[in-house]
This record gives C-alpha cells, sequence and structure tokens, in this order.
C-alpha cells in the first residue's frame, strides 16, 4: 500500500452506527438463540429434574426419549400434520389468492373474510373448532339431528384420524395470511406476461403452473419460512383442542418438551426432546438460510 | 364462451345481439353468469361460508342462553336473545376469588401490548434497516441465526430467559416482558424490514449519504417516511402475536400485570360445574376483538405492505 | 491543476477483483466521461470516488487532498443518478435543500442557492411540487439541481440520462453540456452511449473488466483505438472488422483472402510491423463509393446485399471474400439489393490490430 | 370534579397504608383451584388470612397443576417469588427446598406443636426435608371413590351397584338405556389415577406399595398386576363415548345422569355439592371400589418461598397458622370434600361420603398417596401409558403391563 496520512480508521469503527443499530439483533441472535440453545443442548446431558443441575448422565436422555412411545407418536403426528399443512396452506393460500386476482368485484370484503381467522389466536382457534367438531353439540350433532343418524364426524375422538382435526382449525387459522402473501406476490407480477402468454394462447393454469409461480420464489420463501416455523412450534392448538387426545394420538414434540419439563419436572429429558427438535430444523433450515439469507448481492 | 348467442344476457345491448354472429363487429358480447363467473364466486362464495361458520356460530352462541344451547342446534339463530354472556364474560366471571372477568385484563393487555408493539417494531425495523443498506461483516451471521431462531419452539427458551431477566433484574416486571416480545418478534419482522428496504432503489440510499445524512438521519428522513406499508404490516402481527400471547405474559409477569388471554384461560377451563359454551363466546370474541379492529381498519394497507416486505428480497 | 487523482486503485468483492489497479488523472474543469458496457465497472469507479464503495487498495485525492477514507459528504462532490434518486417524500424544494441542512448551512444562504439553482435549470415553478407529479425530464433536472445546490467542484453523474426517451436524452444532453461550459466544474459522467460520451467528453476513458482500456480524447479513441474492443465499442454504425493476414516484405500488404490491401500508407505502432494473422478494421463512412472508389489506394467490386436507410444517409451491407462490410452513401443514392458496385478506401485511414491480443499494431 | 374526588380518595387510601404498615400485607397465594367447590374452599382461606388484618392477594391458574406449576417454579426462580404457593406435597417442590428458594417452617412448627395435630403424621413426613418443615398440608384428599348415579341406574332398570363387580356387570344395561357406564375425562392424569384406584381394590395394598413404593419391576409384572390391568381393560370398555376432557365435566355427566358411575378422588364430592346433590339419595359412593377399603392420603400443600421482605415473611407466617387452624380447616374441607389435616376437629357438618372417609381413615386403613412415592417424571411416564391404553383400544392388557413394568423398573 502507499503512503497513509491519519491512519485508516479501524475495522471494528466502519458502519459503526449500523453496529451500534445491531446489537439488539446481536444480542438476541449470541445470547438468546445461540446462548439458549447452547444451554439447552448442554443440559440435556443431564439429569436436571426441577431445577438444571450439572449432573452429567452420558446420552441416557436420548436413548429414553427415542424408547419413549410418545415421542415416536410426536414425531409422526408433527410429519403427517407438516407435510400436509405445508401442501394445504400453500395449495389453498394460492388457490384462494388466484381466485382474488381474477378482477372481481367485492375482492375486499373477501380477502378480509379470509384473513380475519389470523387475527385470533391458536388458543381461540382451538376453542371454536373443539367446539364446532364435539360430536355432541357440533357438527355431527347437527347432522344427526336432521335425521342422518349414522353420520359420523368426530375427528377430535377418534385417535386414527385426531391430527386432522387439528389440521383443520390450523388451516382455517392460517391460509388467510398465506393467501395475502401470495396475491401481493401476483401482484408484483409485470402485466406484460399475462399479455404474452395470452397471445401466445398458453392456458390459464399453464400460466401459473409454469411462469407465474417460478416468478413468485421470494414469496415462496417467505411464506415457507412463516409456515415451517409455525409447524414446529404448533403446541397451542393442540392444547386448546385436544390436549394431546384422545390418549397420547395428538401429540407433538413441543407439548412432549414442555410436558416433561414442566409437567413431569424432568428438565434433562425435556432438554433432550428439545434439541432433537432442534436438530432437525438445524440440517433442515441452515443450510438453507445461509444459502438464501448469507452470501448474496453485492452491490 | 363457446356459444355466445345462446346463453347471452344482453350486457352489450340490443344491436350487437341482433347483428350477425357470424360477423362480429361492436362491443364484444359479456355475460354475468358467465360459466366463469359461476364457478368463480360459487367457489369463493362457498369458501367464505367456510371462513364465517366458526365466527356466526361463536356469535350466535353468545347470545344464547344455557338452555337453548343444551336443547338447540348450533347454527340456529338464537330464540330468545340475551346479553348476559357478554356482561359475565366481561365483569363477572370468576377465576378463583376474582370475579370481575376479562375487564381485568384489558388494560394490562394495552399495557403489554403498545410498548411491546412500539419497541419490537423500532427495533426490527432499524434491524432490517441496518442489514440491507449497511451491511458490515458477520451482519449475514447473525440474521442467519435469527432466521433460524424464529424455528426454536418457544417453550425452550422459557428458563434461559428467566435466568437472565433474574440476572438483569427485569423479571416480572412489565418491560421484562416487553423485552421477551421484542426478541421473540425480531425474526419475522426483521426479515420484512429487510427486505422492504432493500427493494429501496439503492441510489436513494446513495444520494442520502452524498447529501451528507448519516445512519440515524437516512433512517429517520428518507427510509421511514416511506415505509408505511410495512409498518402497517408490523403492527398488524405484533398487535396480533402479542395481544394473543399467553405463555410469555403469565410466566414473565405477576397477577396484577396478567393480560387478557390470562383471564380468557381462566375463564374458559375453570369449568363450574357445566361449561358455560355462550360465556366461553363471549369471551372468545371479546378478546379477539381488538387484533379484528386492527385488521378490518388496515384493510388494503395490509396486502400492500405484504406485497413490499415479501415479494421482493 | 489536477481536480480528481485515483492512484493505483484496485477492489475487490471477496475473490472477484472488480476494479484493477487503475490510475486516473482529471484536470480542473475538465469533463470526463467513462465508457463502457455494463459490468465493466465504470459505475463501481464512480462509486469509489463518491466514496459509496469502500476501496481495497489504493488513494483517492479530490482537489489535492487526500479523501480516500472520507465519508461523500466531506468529499467535495455532487452526484447525479440514473434512476433520479429523490426523496420521494419530500417537495422538490426539500430534495435541493436536504444536504445543506445536513451540512448545517445557514438559512439565507440556503435560500440563496436554492433561487440561484432553479434559475440556472428553470425549475422555479416545480419548487413546491412532489416528485412524483414531475416528469421524467424534470426530475432529472431536480437531480441535477441537487447536486448544483451543493456549491461544490466536482459533478459526477452516474447514468444521468438512461431513463429518459431519445428526445429528452438528447435535450438534457445538450443542457448538461451549456451547464459545464457555464459553471466550468469538473464532472465525471458514467455512461455506456457512445453519442453521450462522445459529445460531452473532453476526455473519454474506456473500461472493461474493471480496467481503463483507453483514456484520450473523443477525437483520438474514434480514429486511433487501441485495440479492437474501443474500436469496436466507439462509433455506430459499428467498424467493419476485416480477417487477414499481414505480409511485411519490400512494401507492407494486409491479405484479405486473396485481396491484398497495401497498408505502406499506415502508421504503424512502433514494432508492430511483422508478418500474421491481423485484422483490419475500417469505419463504414471512411469507405468511398462509386467514382471515388476508384481513385482509393485499394478498391473492390462487391454485390448490394442489405439498404438500411437511416434518414440522412443509407447504411449498406455488403461482404468482402465472404466477410460482413457496411458502408454509407448519401440518402440521395437510389442502391438496391442486388446492385453491384465499387467501394474502396484509404488504407492510412484504417486500424489494424494483432488478431490474438486484439491490440492496436 | 369527579376526578379530583377519585384522587382524593387514592391519596388517603396511600396515606393509610404508609401510616400502618404492618397491619395490611399483601400477600400473593398462587394456585389451581378454579373449578366451583375449589374456589368457594380457598375462599374460606382467604377469608382467614384477611381476618388477622393482612390481604390475599388472589393468584388463581386455571388448567390444573400442568400450566400453573411452570409458572411457579419460573416466578421463584426467576427471583420474583410469591408470598405462598399450593404445590401437592410430596416429592414435587423438593428440588426447591433444596436449592434454598423455600422458607423453613420449623419454628412455627415446633411453637403451635404441628408434629401432635397433623394426622396422620406421613403429611407432615412429606413436607419435612432433613429435619426441617418447609410446607403446610391442608387437606386429605384420596383417589379410591367411584361414584355412582342413582337416577341413571334406576334408569336402567338395575340396582345401585355395591363393588367394582357389580358396576361391571351393570354396565352392559346401562349402554342399552343409553347411558355410558363410566365417565372418564381425556386428561392423562385421570386414566392413571383410575388405574391406581383399581390396583389397590383389586390386587390390595401390599402389591399397591411393592409396586410403587419399592419400585419392584417383578411384582409389576406379576400375576396381580395382570388383574388389575383386566379389571382396567373392562373400564377401558365401559368408558367409551364419554366425550369430556376435564374430571369436572365428567363427573358432570354422573350428576346428570349421563354416566352411570365415575373413578374420581374426593373432590368430586365438591362438585355434586354445588349441583344441590345429596349422598345416599342422588349419588352414591363407594371408597376403595367397595372392594378394598383402603384410602390414600395425599393431598395438597402449601409453599413459603423464602422472602426479603419482614413485613411479608410475618404475613407468611400468619398465613401458615390461619391454613391450620380448626376452624379454618372445617370450613375449607367441608367446602373443598377432602378431608382435615387435624385429627382432632369435629366434622360433625360432614355428610354420608366423608363420613365414611373419616371412618377409614381413623381405622388406619391408609396408603402414601402416588405423588409421595413417585417423582413427577415417573408420574408423567405412567399417565402417557395410560392415557394411551385407555384411548386407544388396540393396546392389549398384556402390552400395556410390559410397558408398565419397564416404567416402574427405571422408576425413582
Amino acid at each position: 500500500m502507499t503512503t497513509r496520512q491519519n491512519g485508516r480508521p479501524s475495522q471494528l469503527f466502519r458502519n459503526l452506527n449500523a453496529k451500534i443499530a445491531s446489537i439488539p439483533m446481536i444480542l438476541t441472535a449470541l445470547v438468546i438463540f445461540l446462548g439458549g440453545t447452547a444451554w439447552t443442548v448442554f443440559y440435556s446431558f443431564t439429569n436436571s429434574k426441577l431445577l438444571p443441575r450439572l449432573n452429567f448422565i452420558g446420552l441416557d436422555q436420548y436413548e429414553r426419549l427415542w424408547a419413549a412411545p410418545r415421542w415416536m407418536v410426536a414425531i409422526e403426528n408433527l410429519a403427517i400434520y407438516g407435510v400436509l399443512s405445508l401442501i394445504f396452506s400453500l395449495v389453498v393460500g394460492f388457490l384462494l389468492a388466484a381466485l382474488l386476482d381474477q378482477k372481481i368485484r367485492f375482492e375486499d370484503t373477501f380477502r378480509t373474510i379470509f384473513l380475519y381467522p389470523f387475527a385470533l389466536s391458536f388458543i381461540v382457534t382451538g376453542l371454536i373448532w373443539q367446539w364446532l367438531l364435539n360430536p355432541d353439540f357440533g357438527i355431527q350433532g347437527v347432522v344427526r339431528g336432521l335425521g342422518w343418524e349414522s353420520f359420523e364426524f368426530d375427528p377430535l375422538y377418534n385417535a386414527e384420524i385426531v391430527i386432522y382435526g387439528i389440521l383443520i382449525a390450523a388451516l382455517w387459522q392460517g391460509t388467510g395470511l398465506i393467501m395475502c402473501l401470495m396475491l401481493a406476490g401476483l401482484r408484483g407480477i409485470d402485466e406484460d406476461i399475462w399479455k404474452a402468454a395470452r397471445v401466445d394462447g398458453i392456458p390459464m393454469w399453464k400460466t401459473y403452473v409454469f411462469i407465474i409461480i417460478p416468478m413468485m420464489r421470494p414469496v415462496f420463501i417467505t411464506t415457507l419460512v412463516i409456515i415451517a416455523s409455525g409447524i414446529v412450534r404448533v403446541y397451542d392448538l393442540v392444547v386448546a383442542q385436544t390436549s394431546g387426545g384422545p390418549g397420547i394420538a395428538s401429540e407433538v414434540p413441543a407439548k412432549y418438551v414442555y410436558d416433561y419439563m414442566f409437567h413431569a419436572q424432568n428438565l434433562g429429558q425435556g432438554f433432550a426432546a428439545s434439541t432433537m427438535m432442534l436438530l432437525s430444523v438445524i440440517i433442515v433450515i441452515v443450510p438453507w438460510a445461509y444459502l438464501e439469507f448469507g452470501r448474496r448481492r453485492h452491490v | 364462451m363457446s356459444d355466445p348467442a345462446a346463453l347471452n344476457v344482453a350486457a352489450s345491448g340490443f344491436e350487437a345481439v341482433a347483428k350477425d354472429v357470424s360477423d362480429p363487429r361492436g362491443a364484444k358480447p359479456r355475460r354475468v353468469l358467465s360459466r366463469r363467473n359461476i364457478f368463480l364466486y360459487g367457489t369463493l362464495i362457498l369458501i367464505a361460508v367456510y371462513y364465517l361458520l366458526p365466527l356466526y356460530v361463536m356469535f350466535v352462541t353468545s347470545l344464547k342462553g344455557m338452555p337453548e344451547i343444551r336443547l338447540g342446534n348450533i347454527f340456529s339463530p338464537p330464540v330468545e336473545i340475551t346479553f348476559e354472556p357478554w356482561v359475565k364474560a366481561w365483569a363477572t366471571a370468576c377465576t378463583g376469588l376474582n370475579c370481575d372477568g376479562l375487564s381485568r385484563g384489558f388494560w394490562n393487555s394495552v399495557r403489554i401490548t403498545i410498548p411491546s408493539v412500539v419497541l419490537s417494531i423500532a427495533v426490527a425495523s432499524v434491524n432490517g434497516y441496518a442489514l440491507a443498506n449497511w451491511r458490515f461483516k458477520g451482519a449475514d451471521i447473525f440474521f442467519t441465526i435469527l432466521i433460524v431462531g424464529a424455528f426454536i419452539p418457544y417453550q425452550v427458551m422459557i428458563y434461559p430467559i428467566v435466568i437472565i431477566l433474574r440476572e438483569i433484574g427485569l423479571y416480572g416486571s412489565l418491560w421484562g416482558l416487553v423485552i421477551v416480545h421484542s426478541i421473540f418478534g425480531m425474526p419475522i419482522l426483521t426479515l420484512l424490514f429487510r427486505n422492504y428496504f432493500t427493494s429501496v432503489p439503492e441510489e436513494l440510499f446513495k444520494a442520502a449519504r452524498v447529501d451528507g445524512a448519516g445512519f440515524w438521519a437516512i433512517y429517520f428522513k428518507i427510509m421511514l417516511p416511506m415505509a408505511l406499508p410495512i409498518f402497517v404490516v408490523a403492527i398488524i402481527l405484533q398487535v396480533t402475536g402479542i395481544w394473543n400471547d399467553f405463555l410469555f405474559g403469565v410466566i414473565y409477569t405477576k397477577p396484577e400485570s396478567y393480560p387478557m388471554t390470562v383471564q380468557l384461560n381462566n375463564i374458559v377451563n375453570s369449568v363450574q360445574g357445566v361449561k358455560e359454551y355462550n360465556v366461553n363466546m363471549a369471551a372468545t370474541i371479546l378478546t379477539g376483538l381488538v387484533p379484528l379492529i386492527v385488521y378490518f381498519a388496515s384493510g388494503r394497507l395490509f396486502v400492500r405492505g405484504i406485497a413490499a416486505g415479501a415479494v421482493k428480497g | 491543476m489536477t481536480s480528481v487523482s485515483v492512484k493505483d486503485l484496485s477492489l475487490n468483492f471477496g475473490n472477484i477483483s472488480v476494479l484493477k489497479d487503475l490510475n486516473l488523472e482529471i484536470a480542473d474543469g475538465e469533463f470526463l466521461v467513462l465508457l463502457g458496457p455494463s459490468g465493466c465497472g465504470k459505475s463501481t469507479l464512480l462509486n469509489c470516488i463518491a466514496g459509496l464503495l469502500d476501496i481495497s487498495d489504493g488513494q483517492i485525492f479530490i482537489k489535492g487532498k487526500n479523501v480516500t477514507w472520507e465519508e461523500p459528504k466531506d468529499r467535495g462532490i455532487g452526484m447525479v443518478f440514473q434512476s433520479y434518486a429523490l426523496y420521494p417524500q419530500m417537495t422538490v424544494k426539500g430534495n435541493l435543500t436536504f444536504g445543506l441542512k445536513n451540512a448545517g448551512v445557514a438559512n439565507d444562504e440556503i435560500e440563496r442557492r436554492v433561487v440561484r439553482t432553479a434559475d440556472i435549470l428553470q425549475i422555479q415553478p416545480l419548487l413546491e411540487r412532489k416528485p412524483s407529479q414531475l416528469s421524467g425530464g424534470q426530475r432529472q433536472r431536480v437531480a441535477i439541481g441537487r447536486a448544483l445546490v451543493r456549491d461544490v467542484d466536482v459533478f459526477l453523474f452516474d447514468e444521468p440520462l438512461s431513463n429518459l426517451d431519445a428526445k429528452l436524452r438528447s435535450e438534457l444532453r445538450v443542457e448538461i453540456k451549456r451547464l459545464h461550459q457555464k459553471l466550468a466544474n469538473t464532472m465525471i459522467y458514467v455512461t455506456h452511449d457512445q453519442i453521450e460520451a462522445l459529445t460531452l467528453a473532453d476526455r473519454i476513458a474506456v473500461m472493461k473488466g474493471g480496467l481503463i482500456q483507453q483514456l484520450d480524447t473523443p477525437h483520438a479513441i474514434y480514429n486511433h483505438p487501441v485495440n479492437r474492443f474501443v474500436a469496436g465499442f466507439i462509433g455506430s454504425p459499428g467498424m467493419n472488422f476485416l480477417d487477414g493476414e499481414l505480409e511485411v516484405g519490400v512494401s507492407a500488404v494486409v491479405k484479405i483472402g486473396e485481396m491484398p490491401v497495401p497498408v505502406d500508407r499506415y502508421t504503424f505502432n512502433g514494432s508492430g510491423r511483422r508478418t500474421g494473422p491481423t485484422v483490419l478494421g475500417i469505419r463504414p463512412e471512411h469507405i468511398a463509393f462509386g467514382d471515388s472508389a476508384g481513385a482509393m489506394p485499394f478498391s473492390h467490386e462487391v454485390d448490394v446485399e442489405i439498404v438500411e436507410p437511416m434518414g440522412s444517409d443509407t447504411l449498406v451491407w455488403t461482404r468482402l471474400d465472404g466477410q460482413n462490410l457496411s458502408f454509407r452513401v448519401d440518402a440521395e443514392r437510389p442502391l438496391q439489393t442486388g446492385d453491384r458496385v465499387r467501394i474502396g478506401f484509404d488504407p492510412a485511414r484504417a486500424s489494424l490490430f494483432d488478431s490474438a491480443t486484439g491490440n492496436r499494431i | 370534579m369527579r376526578y379530583r374526588h377519585m384522587t382524593a380518595i387514592f391519596a388517603a387510601t396511600v396515606a393509610l397504608n404508609f401510616a400502618a404498615p404492618a397491619s395490611a400485607v399483601d400477600l400473593e397465594v398462587t394456585h389451581w383451584w378454579t373449578s366451583g367447590g375449589e374456589a368457594a374452599a380457598v375462599g374460606e382461606f382467604a377469608k382467614a388470612f384477611d381476618a388477622t388484618g393482612n390481604k390475599w392477594v388472589d393468584g388463581a391458574i386455571a388448567g390444573s397443576g400442568g400450566t400453573a406449576r411452570p409458572i411457579m417454579i419460573s416466578r421463584i426462580t426467576g427471583g420474583d417469588p410469591m408470598g405462598a404457593t399450593q404445590f401437592n406435597h410430596g416429592r414435587q417442590a423438593e428440588e426447591l427446598v433444596e436449592a434454598g428458594l423455600m422458607r423453613d417452617l420449623t419454628d412455627l412448627a415446633t411453637k403451635e406443636k404441628w408434629a401432635e395435630i397433623v394426622h396422620p403424621k406421613s403429611l407432615l413426613d412429606s413436607c419435612t426435608l432433613d429435619g426441617k418443615i418447609y410446607c403446610v398440608p391442608v387437606n386429605i384428599h384420596s383417589w379410591q371413590w367411584l361414584w355412582l348415579s342413582n337416577a341413571a341406574f334406576e334408569k336402567a332398570g338395575v340396582a345401585v351397584p355395591k363393588n367394582w363387580d357389580e358396576f361391571v356387570a351393570a354396565g352392559p344395561a346401562l349402554e342399552k338405556a343409553g347411558i355410558v357406564p363410566l365417565a372418564l375425562g381425556g386428561q392423562p392424569w385421570q386414566s392413571a389415577g383410575a388405574f391406581d384406584v383399581l390396583m389397590v381394590a383389586i390386587a390390595g395394598k401390599d402389591v399397591f406399595m411393592k409396586v410403587f413404593g419399592d419400585k419392584d419391576a417383578e411384582v409389576a409384572a406379576g400375576p396381580e398386576i395382570a388383574k388389575v390391568f383386566k379389571a382396567a381393560d373392562d373400564a377401558r370398555k365401559m368408558a367409551k363415548g364419554s366425550n369430556v376432557q376435564d374430571w369436572n365435566q365428567a363427573t358432570n355427566l354422573v350428576i346428570t345422569g349421563k354416566a352411570g358411575g365415575q373413578i374420581m378422588g374426593d373432590w368430586a364430592q365438591g362438585e355434586f355439592q354445588v349441583a344441590g346433590q345429596v349422598a345416599g339419595k342422588d349419588y352414591t359412593c363407594l371408597p376403595g371400589l367397595g372392594v378394598n377399603e383402603i384410602i390414600s392420603t395425599g393431598g395438597d400443600a402449601f409453599y413459603f418461598p423464602l422472602l426479603e421482605d419482614e413485613e411479608k415473611s410475618k404475613a407468611q407466617e400468619a398465613l401458615a397458622s390461619s391454613m391450620l387452624d380448626p376452624t379454618t380447616q372445617v370450613a375449607f374441607n367441608l367446602k373443598k370434600g377432602s378431608l382435615p389435616v387435624r385429627g382432632d376437629v369435629d366434622l360433625g357438618a360432614a355428610n354420608d361420603c366423608m363420613k365414611k372417609g373419616l371412618d377409614i381413615l381413623a381405622k388406619g386403613n391408609v396408603i402414601p398417596g402416588t405423588d409421595q412415592l413417585m417423582s413427577q417424571d415417573t408420574q408423567k411416564q405412567k399417565e402417557d401409558l395410560f392415557s394411551e391404553f385407555f384411548a386407544n383400544p388396540s393396546i392389549t392388557p398384556e402390552d400395556a403391563q410390559k410397558r408398565f413394568a419397564e416404567i416402574i423398573a427405571s422408576a425413582d
């Protein structure tokens, strides 16, 4: 390098204000998310009960976790719920958005109707649907009251299909937001694309599938983050609707974590379960997140 | 559109119809009841019913007396309208020894929600702005951690946060709860703001720098006034999330500042013999009212904001 | 006196080298155009000079002061952007005064400068409007005004006319030139449009791949391009390139196929005179046609393939030894596809490039 | 004007508080008693405490101990403890005591001679750690009751059963009459509790103690327990169709005659009482399922976190002693439907069922509660097993027993 006068400002002080402004983010990322996670993983190797204690027992908690039938049920439920809710949220959300994007009348009204459940908490959603799906009072009871005695619709009391009962409520609550995201994405597409497709005589569905959807990649990514984080965390809805029942048929991992940490007063077991959840999240998310949000766009 | 003559419901006027079909001329005939429209609106109305049904049932039930609920059909309108359940839910429903219904928690919820929404959005918008326009070394790594943090179940973080809040002496205080809400709102909000500010033309930012504006001047004078739509989205998401929160409200505060949802949980879960569905439903609607109003009031801005925060990026 | 001076400037993004060891001296009051295709680094260089990008190595001086690590606002520059970059929520006046307020300039001084700037650019009636209420041309005037009002020595223009339609572009081009003559400031102007470059510049720096290919007056660049890239980039319609073989014997000849083109009158670059594959470049307007063609040191009969009327003149496409060749004729000359005509040129006006390196020989 | 008036009152209140700080200490008490009978019972404590010149600040959290406990523990470990809090005594609060977060009540206990008045003694033992007393037991709850709806059996045309076997035999008749024979709520602890009750009734006290006390996995896998699982299988079949979650909703099914009976602790009594039903006339209670008249002596206790504030510490003592006060004990337990922890109080007002319980207690036919014998962790594993077992008929009793033995083998 050539001669220098007054010394180059140190790397630390470059963009100093930006760094100061980012302190909350950095602290949250490091102390809460990273630190809290490390703390959790660390204590998952102990036999902490009610209070965290440093009494290491190796992988015992994990062995017990993977031998627990309830954990297996929870994992299986999460898988079913996750896959279906991802597919249905995206498909239904997109279809609704596409319908609203047809230059229809009363678009605002329809949009508000589809979106309002999102304003309600999962607890509230769970309560409403618990009631609607109650076999005595709810839909089944009403249909039977109309004279169709053999009608059966009791997803919340049937271990085989209970997870679908939860899915119905989850979709009711969540698809409105997805629709909004998709609608915003559709509105962001250049009108000329539609004109071109029309002139080329491409059928509408083909235009959507092969042209529009690929163009909406960023929307799909934001949507995926929102849906997927909701799936991993699903807890309140299950508690409000079924408390994991009947039996353990609608248990989910987050509830296992909560129950073992606080109800069973076995922090070690709860931490082991949350570590497994984190691990799966990390395996799936981190490489993707880093590609998506990490190295990108320089000038 | 195979046979225009057959189904023509005359939106285009008599002349157009009278002309020879094989020789089109003038305005193209349009039909209000085209197959496409029937399908389109039919589907929309059907789905709207599915979405509205629970609200309808909630509302109708909250206006019925218990005997009517026990006998009747949940979809039928109330025979005798009573506002008793609403009064009870708001003012007299009991939890333990306290019989003042939801009213007790309402102002607490307001007191929690306002500072939490303000702080979380302030922090996240500055973060997003710094990430979009003042990239510094390592920022991406922190941001990635933040996004991954969005996937961590809340329950996992309860104990570490209890410990941290205890250490900084904020445990049990309103500000402790406000910080917790800001932390958990940060990933998604930061993502939204970052995407939004990234979509603002970079030259604007450069022009401001040449004009001598620094980090904060650009934020307050250039970026902030342009960011209304995304602020609407952030406010909606946060008001909804924080108002509806139960877990943090109950764990990180004291009973005298419990939010409304705690009362809701108490009312709904303290069963005094029979479940009072009408009171539960009234309480449920009352609790959800604030976010609902925010939704209806924001209307179109929400989609616009979402468009700005989610589409680009 | 030097106004802006760039010494050994390099810029890397990670492992990618964007600007490589650039040196540039810009005289006081000079109008320098940075010209090149997109991705050549011209805007990046301008951003470095403005201080909007931190450089990896080297130094930047403005008015003799080392500003390598200074903030943009402290460099004594004004900048105009392609997208105008007007602050949408502020009025025109707000846009003009924002920088001055940041710098803490006194109110009456601000007022004085706004009036002067508005006078110069004739935007007084627009002062209270918002940018969204302005047309493209008006917006760009305001953007220029924003630089002007700062009362600085160096103006930086980043493709300021690219977003405008052709007519407005040429109008504003003239206006910028007038502005330069009036203010006599140093101006650095980035563009990919060679017409703007040729019409405005005192000197042009043609850039490619993060390097300055040639830095010279428009005339020199047009007539003596240092390499095939510069030759091809400058000029519209573009220069014709004919692959051939340079044979240096008693007299120098470039053989295009079997046709010998005598290049004795061509001024070779130092030691460039040696046998080997060579490209001969000749601009369409340097090709004579018809009677005058025969008087040229080289002439040949060709078939007209395509005729492109361009208003003032006509571009005619033909082939020489199977290679495409275009030349200009007066619009009044009726030529049609299939006509057989004679063309010729003076090799002294041609450029010869080494086929392998593309450099002028 | 009005505003000014209000402020004046407010100022006066504040002044009053400053003037006589000793006489009005607010003490926050957290608990999860929110059902009708429970809330009424808590009211008695609050009344008694307020009478000492202090103020009971109610911190009720609905949704049973599972919801409430993490909140309480967070509060205590977070350094912002309440004045007093409910726990099931036994092992739930052990670690909080060990961590030095709970207040030692030994001095008060010695002064008031708790060791002499608390009966049975095992209750105070559960509050004792290293010879020091950390909690106040307030009641005795026993699990081993079968509650029957007289109206339901009348409708089905069978006599009200006198023991479990008769009840099982009456099952088909009830079903035919459109009555769910056995009401069982969906919450996991109810299934686990029901099984424990069946175990005492069918396999007897010794087996119960061997399995849960000594954690003898061999016994747990043995023929005695196999019989219990057989009975549980019967119960499972009879419970099909009771679509409720909460225990008191299940009790309500019995109260309204929609279900024949329910296996539930004596706290169910409070619900019958709130509904205005009379023992013997409207409903029948069978302790030990009418087979083996033994009751467990688990119960609720209050713990007092260590506080810095001296005034509050004094108020804690006042609360502790008021809870054990004979009149409070009677008033509280009558409403709660539980038995008092003092052997020396007169429960003349007690109804039929409570008297049966008092009788058995006097005879000494008691066993410790499962909360006292096993850790919450083991309890939770049991709950998982039994809630699955009762909800899912495809799990055979044999499989369930195998899993049960495994839990016992690793129990602590």
